[in-house]
């Protein structure tokens, strides 16, 4: 368990010093971490939820470290799309990638900064979101959320342009304020309870207006991280101008972080207070970054715009879990239909991304319009945005599928229809923005198309790769319902703060 | 995993990996490409004909994947899927050889051939599905295989029809989503089983379980352009003349058709359908898009649009079949599945062909095709002829069964749809026909190349001469074993348990 | 001052809080937004502290203290990234505000996309 | 921007939240302090906050310190240093009083952390002087020499980390748990890594100020 968060900060560290093997330490984190987690998995599936006491002192004086269903799963996703990312970053930041026809040559050494820089804060980057997974401490939750925000606007601002440099800058303000926010609320809940650690809290079972006020600016700094509908205005700049690995890495995981705290907050921490008003409203601001999204997606002009703004409506999906999971009946398929969705959407993001940074490369833009033909000259990365967006519209066997499936499920046993108009509206609305980008895949090119560049193979297979994991990953849903059940502190919490109406 | 499983998985996986591999060869790898077809086209055959010989002697054929939790993915082969699959497996065998002749030069061929196989693969998984999750996850990889092949052209009409198609069969699919999801939140999983499996509900969720059927046939509907749901059809025939085919014999139209056979028999039950008055409105509807559908082509110019309607109208004679509560109907309905698919398809390659070979899209240029291209407007003759239901051809053996149902069910007005639609088959047919073997040759033609016989590369004649010699088959020997006559007649027995 | 009810310390932190989300809200200046983090960062700290000077018995409770003081690192780190990006971007779009014209339009989006193009095509 | 009556109402109604919650707080809250002190034995130190800053929540710390090591690459990664304006200027005065203070200053953030382990002081507090130290110097014109070593400089900045990380793995070899040390050994494991800490602590907050990488050629001279 310590080794997930010790290897990726030694790799980081290393990576300072010597930056021209920011590479090769890399690997040696992805394999490291790769076997930590398989082996976390293997002791979970026998011995149940791990806890680690950090310093031998034990909550509440010291810092624990648990593992649970709900946290390996997030840290196979971090896994798996962060060695995806790697394998991606190792080409798109090489310094001798052709860039085809009509793209300047850029400076050597602006290249080898890059390279020399995207290392260790990707790695410091993979260091955060392992440990904020594994915390189980609010205060120690806000410093993995800073090292989070901190690495997140480094590597937008790696892209360089004014527009990455702006959105850069909004988005660490808006990040910086949301922390602070959610330090208050900290600050507030151990004025209340003398205690940080989320089972202690969740063992007093506490409320009263100093409870709501810091649940309430908790919240409101996460969803502002987590770019929910309204608080999602910095997101798509940020996301958009990234280079194509960050975005991937934005996209799948870094927002994913904050909602994570949010699940353990109201679900383990304060589940007394999730009352339906609560759970309702989160579902409507959910349901307005699913429209809200979708149709500003549909207007975009530019390829990684709209892939933005895709994540901003599937990030709404996600918080359509607190409505349908409060509920008596359908609360479990619920609680794994969104946490499939959450894994679903992580693999068919970062495979868009991947694949628009491989048609930004080529064609030397991403104008929607301008990109008539290119299944021709990129018909693998063509083929990976299209699967990816089969996930997305939520189409059989994909993950993507399994999630919407079990919410649906979870709905109409509750008889919440109005989530059900959601859930197929923002389906078909996201085959409509999808099927925008594919049309232009398919046009009908006069004459010979356009030569088909050599981008290195790695590029071509890692969105590949992660679009097909997308669409497979429906198969892996009972599996990863039966995980998430290890523990599952927010039903067992949920179920019992039911019995105490 | 049984062989016999493995038998079902081989089925859809002769497609599968051949479609894949098309996928990564190179444009010029003209042969192998067209090994690989075949290859995959010909052993589906074989394993298809190894299911039916095995289900004929009474073996069952079952396969379950983990899948949604609680839910299984699983393939199964009952007598209706056989029927389906053995249809579509068929055909597709010369549609493939069509198609390779038809798209000799033309661009793409890779990505066409590719997004073919997997469009096959969705039709036989269709076929093949035990329950309705599994069904669904085929049915919506249908709707996204066949998007590439009608979009294939890449010009603005394709794309546009392309949109229209999606928006309608994305739309169906997430009604179908919604009905699925429905009724598993009422009767838990559901496996497809002779004479349904919601019996038990239907006294206690009457109105749930209507509004569920409807959302089932809004959904299939779209897929087998049922009134008002047809639009996107005659817009789909900008696709190149094999996918059209494909579309309108095969895959996309006949997969409705089969889900609504699938829902009506092996979920709701014909008699707890008949209970809950939801077949009566269905049976209407259908015989509403008969009579429109054919009107409709009467006016058409366009042959590949008349042909279009002409769809839009028979394949609701299955529906029609399916709704009318009687044994003898649903005979009528479940062969004229397979009839239907015999003569439309011949009907297709011999569009195709004009095309191809002259340049003739309109019916008002087919003035003396007859003598040009004598094998194919033979072929085209017998599949028109079958469709208006001439004695010794198929269509005229469902219309018999469809109309002696209707008439044991005393819904006369069914009867008299029927009538008036072989009457406007022959109104839209017969100068067609006329046409082609009576007028004299208009010159010139629209093409170049004005030889006296101009058939088509042989790839291109082979195919449409033997689906119409199926069609006669299917007419002439109706009543032999393994006809599909006489498999449908084990199916109907099986439903309704005569 | 065991008399002065802590309460009071605790609104004071929540004022000065409030001060610097407002002005944060209103400023539109990089660096005086910057500040407005500061003071916000400080009401926190202020927030914390006073709680921790309230806990009965002879010293007040490290806990709150040890968090301050992880906060105040935080925040100086945090300030110095600002202060650099904001100088960064000043350097490459000579504007010293955060462009908040392409909040939500979609027609602003497409002016900061053919910025982005820019500089992708001459910078990536 | 938003208008100023929509920031006005939003910041009331924050601020009338925040005061009916600190209002409904307990007057004696319960804390952690009785913990903290009881087992402020077995830490190793006395003063409680370092023990809870690098023993209790020793782990905090460590992510931290990553945390300054993260913002100072993110700062190198964004642009080069400014070498300050004053620099090469008139040092008739400053210089003096460099030589003076620079020495005094690293011996007292030497200090504060030796003290911290018993009354008010550290790593942080030590750092921060060190930092303070550092800025006055670049003000001054000194150090260039080192600071045009940015490898150099990398281990220094390092230094807190890897010890850290070293010291929470070793400590694990030789107890089982992450960052629990041997007992009775606390106070020695805390000086050590507070000691590379506070280098660390110190080269950060200074680097920080200068705004950039150091550029490879060495800074601009103005003299």
């Amino acid at each position: 368990m310590a080794l997930l968060i010790l290897a990726p900060l030694t790799t980081a560290a290393l990576a300072v010093v010597i930056p021209r093997r920011g590479r090769g330490l890399a690997f040696v984190t992805a394999v490291v971490v790769g076997a930590a987690v398989t082996g976390l998995f293997r002791e979970l599936r026998d011995h149940g939820v791990r806890i680690h006491q950090v310093g031998g002192w034990g909550a509440p004086l010291g810092i624990d470290l648990r593992v649970d269903g709900l946290a390996l799963l997030m840290l196979c996703v971090t896994a798996g799309i962060g060695i995806a990312v790697a394998l991606y970053a190792t080409r798109y930041f090489a310094s001798n990638l052709n860039l085809g026809q009509n793209r300047p040559q850029e400076p050597k050494d602006e290249a080898t900064h890059r390279d020399y820089y995207f290392w260790p804060i990707f790695l410091f980057l993979w260091t955060a979101l392992n440990a904020l997974f594994l915390s189980a401490d609010i205060f120690n939750l806000y410093v993995t959320l800073e090292l989070l925000g901190f690495a997140a606007v480094t590597l937008v601002a790696l892209a360089g342009g004014p527009a990455a440099l702006s959105a850069a800058l909004r988005y660490l303000t808006v990040s910086l304020s949301a922390s602070l926010f959610y330090l208050l609320g900290v600050g507030l809940v151990f004025g209340q309870c003398g205690t940080v650690d989320l089972p202690s809290l969740a063992a007093q079972r506490e409320s009263g207006p100093a409870l709501w006020v810091a649940l309430g600016l908790m919240t409101g700094g996460l969803i502002t991280k987590a770019a929910l509908f309204p608080m999602h205005f910095w997101l798509p700049p940020a996301h958009a101008n990234a280079p194509a690995p960050v975005s991937a890495l934005l996209s799948a995981l870094v927002v994913k972080g904050p909602f994570y705290i949010l699940l353990r907050l109201w679900f383990e921490a304060f589940p007394t207070l999730l009352t339906p008003a609560v759970t309702q409203g989160f579902g409507v601001l959910g349901a307005g970054a699913i429209l809200w999204g979708s149709i500003q997606a549909l207007r975009q002009q530019r390829l990684k715009l709209l892939v933005a703004y895709s994540t901003v409506a599937q990030l709404g999906y996600l918080f359509l879990l607190l409505p349908l999971c409060s509920n008596s009946g359908g609360g479990g398929m619920a609680w794994s239909g969104a946490l499939m969705l959450l894994g679903a959407h992580a693999c068919a993001k970062a495979a868009m991304f991947l694949a628009a940074g491989n048609i930004l490369h080529v064609t030397g833009h991403d104008r929607i319009q301008g990109l008539d033909g290119f299944a021709r000259s990129l018909p693998m990365s063509a083929f990976a945005f299209g699967l990816a967006g089969l996930s997305l519209v939520g189409l059989p066997p994909s993950g993507g599928f399994a999630g919407k499936w079990l919410l649906l499920n979870a709905a109409l046993t509750q008889g919440q229809w109005w989530w059900v108009a959601i859930l197929l509206i923002g389906g078909l609305l996201a085959a409509a923005y999808v099927a925008r980008v594919l049309t232009h895949a398919f046009t009908h090119l006069d004459g010979e198309a356009t030569v088909r560049h050599a981008l290195p193979r790695i590029m071509e297979w890692t969105p590949l790769g992660l679009a097909l994991l997308a669409v497979l990953l429906g198969f892996a849903s009972d599996g990863a319902a039966r995980l998430l059940e290890v523990g599952a502190p927010a039903l067992a919490q949920a179920a019992k703060g039911r019995m105490e109406p | 995993m049984s062989v016999h499983g493995l038998v079902l998985l081989g089925i859809l996986f002769s497609s599968f990996v051949t479609g894949v591999a098309i996928f990564f060869l190179k444009e010029e790898n003209h042969r192998t490409r067209t090994w690989l077809n075949l290859l995959g086209a010909g052993l589906k055959l074989i394993l298809v004909a190894a299911l039916l010989w095995g289900t004929y002697r009474g073996q069952t054929y079952s396969l379950t994947l983990e899948f949604l939790p609680g839910i299984d993915f699983a393939l199964g082969a009952d007598s209706n899927s056989v029927l389906f699959v053995t249809l579509s497996t068929v055909l597709w065998f010369w549609t493939t050889l069509y198609a390779v002749g038809y798209l000799e030069h033309s661009p793409n061929r890779s990505r066409f051939f590719g997004f073919f196989s997997l469009c096959v693969t969705a039709t036989t998984g269709i076929a093949l599905s035990a329950n309705l999750v599994t069904f669904l996850t085929f049915f919506e990889l249908l709707t996204v295989s066949t998007y590439p092949l009608v979009v294939h052209r890449g010009t603005k009409d394709a794309l546009g029809g392309g949109r229209i198609y999606l928006g309608y069969t994305l739309a169906g699919g997430a009604l179908l989503l919604l009905a699925v999801a429905w009724l598993h939140s009422l009767a838990g999983p559901v496996a497809f089983k002779a004479r349904g499996v919601i019996q038990s509900l239907a006294a206690g969720h009457r109105v749930e379980l209507q509004v569920i059927f409807v959302l089932f046939m809004l959904g299939l509907g779209v897929k087998a352009a049922i009134l008002p749901l047809h639009g996107w059809l005659p817009k789909a025939m900008v696709a190149p003349a094999p996918v059209s085919a494909l579309l309108h014999a095969v895959a996309v139209v006949k997969a409705g058709a089969f889900g609504i056979v699938r829902v009506v028999y092996d979920v709701y039950g014909v008699e707890t359908a008949s209970e809950l008055n939801v077949l009566q409105p269905l049976a209407l509807a259908a015989g509403a898009t008969i009579v429109y559908g054919s009107i409709r082509a009467l006016f058409q110019d366009e042959l590949k649009k008349r042909l279009a309607y002409s769809t839009v109208s028979q394949v609701s004679y299955i529906v029609l079949g399916v709704a009318i509560l009687s044994p003898v109907a649903s005979i009528g309905g479940l062969v004229h599945l397979v009839h239907q698919g015999l003569m439309k398809i011949t009907l297709f390659f011999g569009a195709g062909n004009y095309a191809e070979a002259l340049g003739i899209h309109k019916v008002s240029e087919m003035n003396g095709v007859g003598r040009r291209m004598p094998l194919t407007t033979s072929a085209f003759t017998i599949g028109a002829l079958g469709m208006m239901g001439t004695p010794f051809l198929a269509g005229a053996v469902s219309k018999h069964y469809l109309k002696l149902g209707a008439e044991e069910s005393g819904d006369t007005w069914a009867v008299w749809i029927l009538t008036v639609s072989g009457l406007l088959n022959a109104a839209y047919f017969i100068p067609i026909l006329w046409r082609a073997w009576f007028k004299p040759p208009s010159d010139p033609h629209p093409a170049p190349g004005s030889a006296k016989r101009t058939e088509p590369p042989w790839a291109l004649v082979v195919p449409p001469v033997v689906t119409a010699l199926m069609v006669i088959w299917a007419g002439l020997f109706a009543e032999q074993p393994f006809s599909p006559l006489a498999w449908v007649k084990l199916v109907a027995q099986r439903e309704f348990g005569h | 001052m065991t008399e002065i009810d802590h309460r009071v310390y605790l609104a004071a932190s929540a004022i000065v809080f409030v001060i610097g989300f407002y002005s944060l809200l209103v400023q539109a200046h990089v660096l005086r937004r910057i500040m407005a983090l500061n003071v916000m960062g400080s009401g926190v700290f202020l927030f914390l502290i006073a709680l921790g000077s309230q806990t009965p018995g002879p010293v007040p409770d490290p806990v709150p203290r040890a968090m301050v003081l992880t906060g105040i690192v935080v925040s100086v780190c945090a300030t110095g990234l600002a202060l650099a990006l904001a100088d960064r971007v000043q350097d490459t779009t000579d504007r010293c505000e955060i462009s908040e014209a392409n909040r939500h339009t979609a027609s602003s989006d497409r002016k900061s996309g053919i910025e982005a193009e820019h500089s992708e095509g001459s910078a990536s | 921007m938003m208008p100023r009556w929509m920031a006005g109402s939003f910041s009331v109604c924050l601020l009338a939240a925040l005061s009916w919650a600190v209002w409904s707080l307990p007057t004696a809250p319960k804390g952690l302090t009785a913990e903290s002190l009881a087992r402020l034995a077995e830490s190793g130190v006395t003063n409680p906050v370092t023990a809870v800053l690098l023993n209790f929540r020793g782990y905090d710390t460590l992510l931290e310190v990553g945390v300054l090591l993260l913002a100072i690459v993110g700062v190198w990664s964004l642009r080069r240093a400014d070498w300050p304006r004053t620099a090469g200027g008139d040092f008739t005065m400053l210089a003096p009083f460099l030589r003076v203070a620079l020495p005094l200053l690293v011996l007292a953030a030497g200090y504060l952390l030796w003290i911290g382990a018993f009354a008010p002081g550290g790593a942080f507090q030590g750092g921060a002087l060190l930092g303070g130290a550092l800025v006055l110097a670049v003000l001054g014109g000194r150090g260039r020499h080192i600071l045009n070593r940015r490898d150099l400089l990398a281990i220094g900045l390092v230094l807190g980390v890897l010890v850290f990380v070293v010291a929470a793995a070793l400590s694990m070899l030789l107890s089982g748990g992450l960052l629990q040390f041997p007992s009775g050994q606390g106070g020695v494991w805390i000086l050590v890594i507070e000691s590379a800490a506070l280098i660390s602590i110190g080269l950060t907050l200074g680097l920080l100020y200068l705004g950039g990488r150091p550029s490879k050629g060495g800074l601009p001279r103005h003299d």
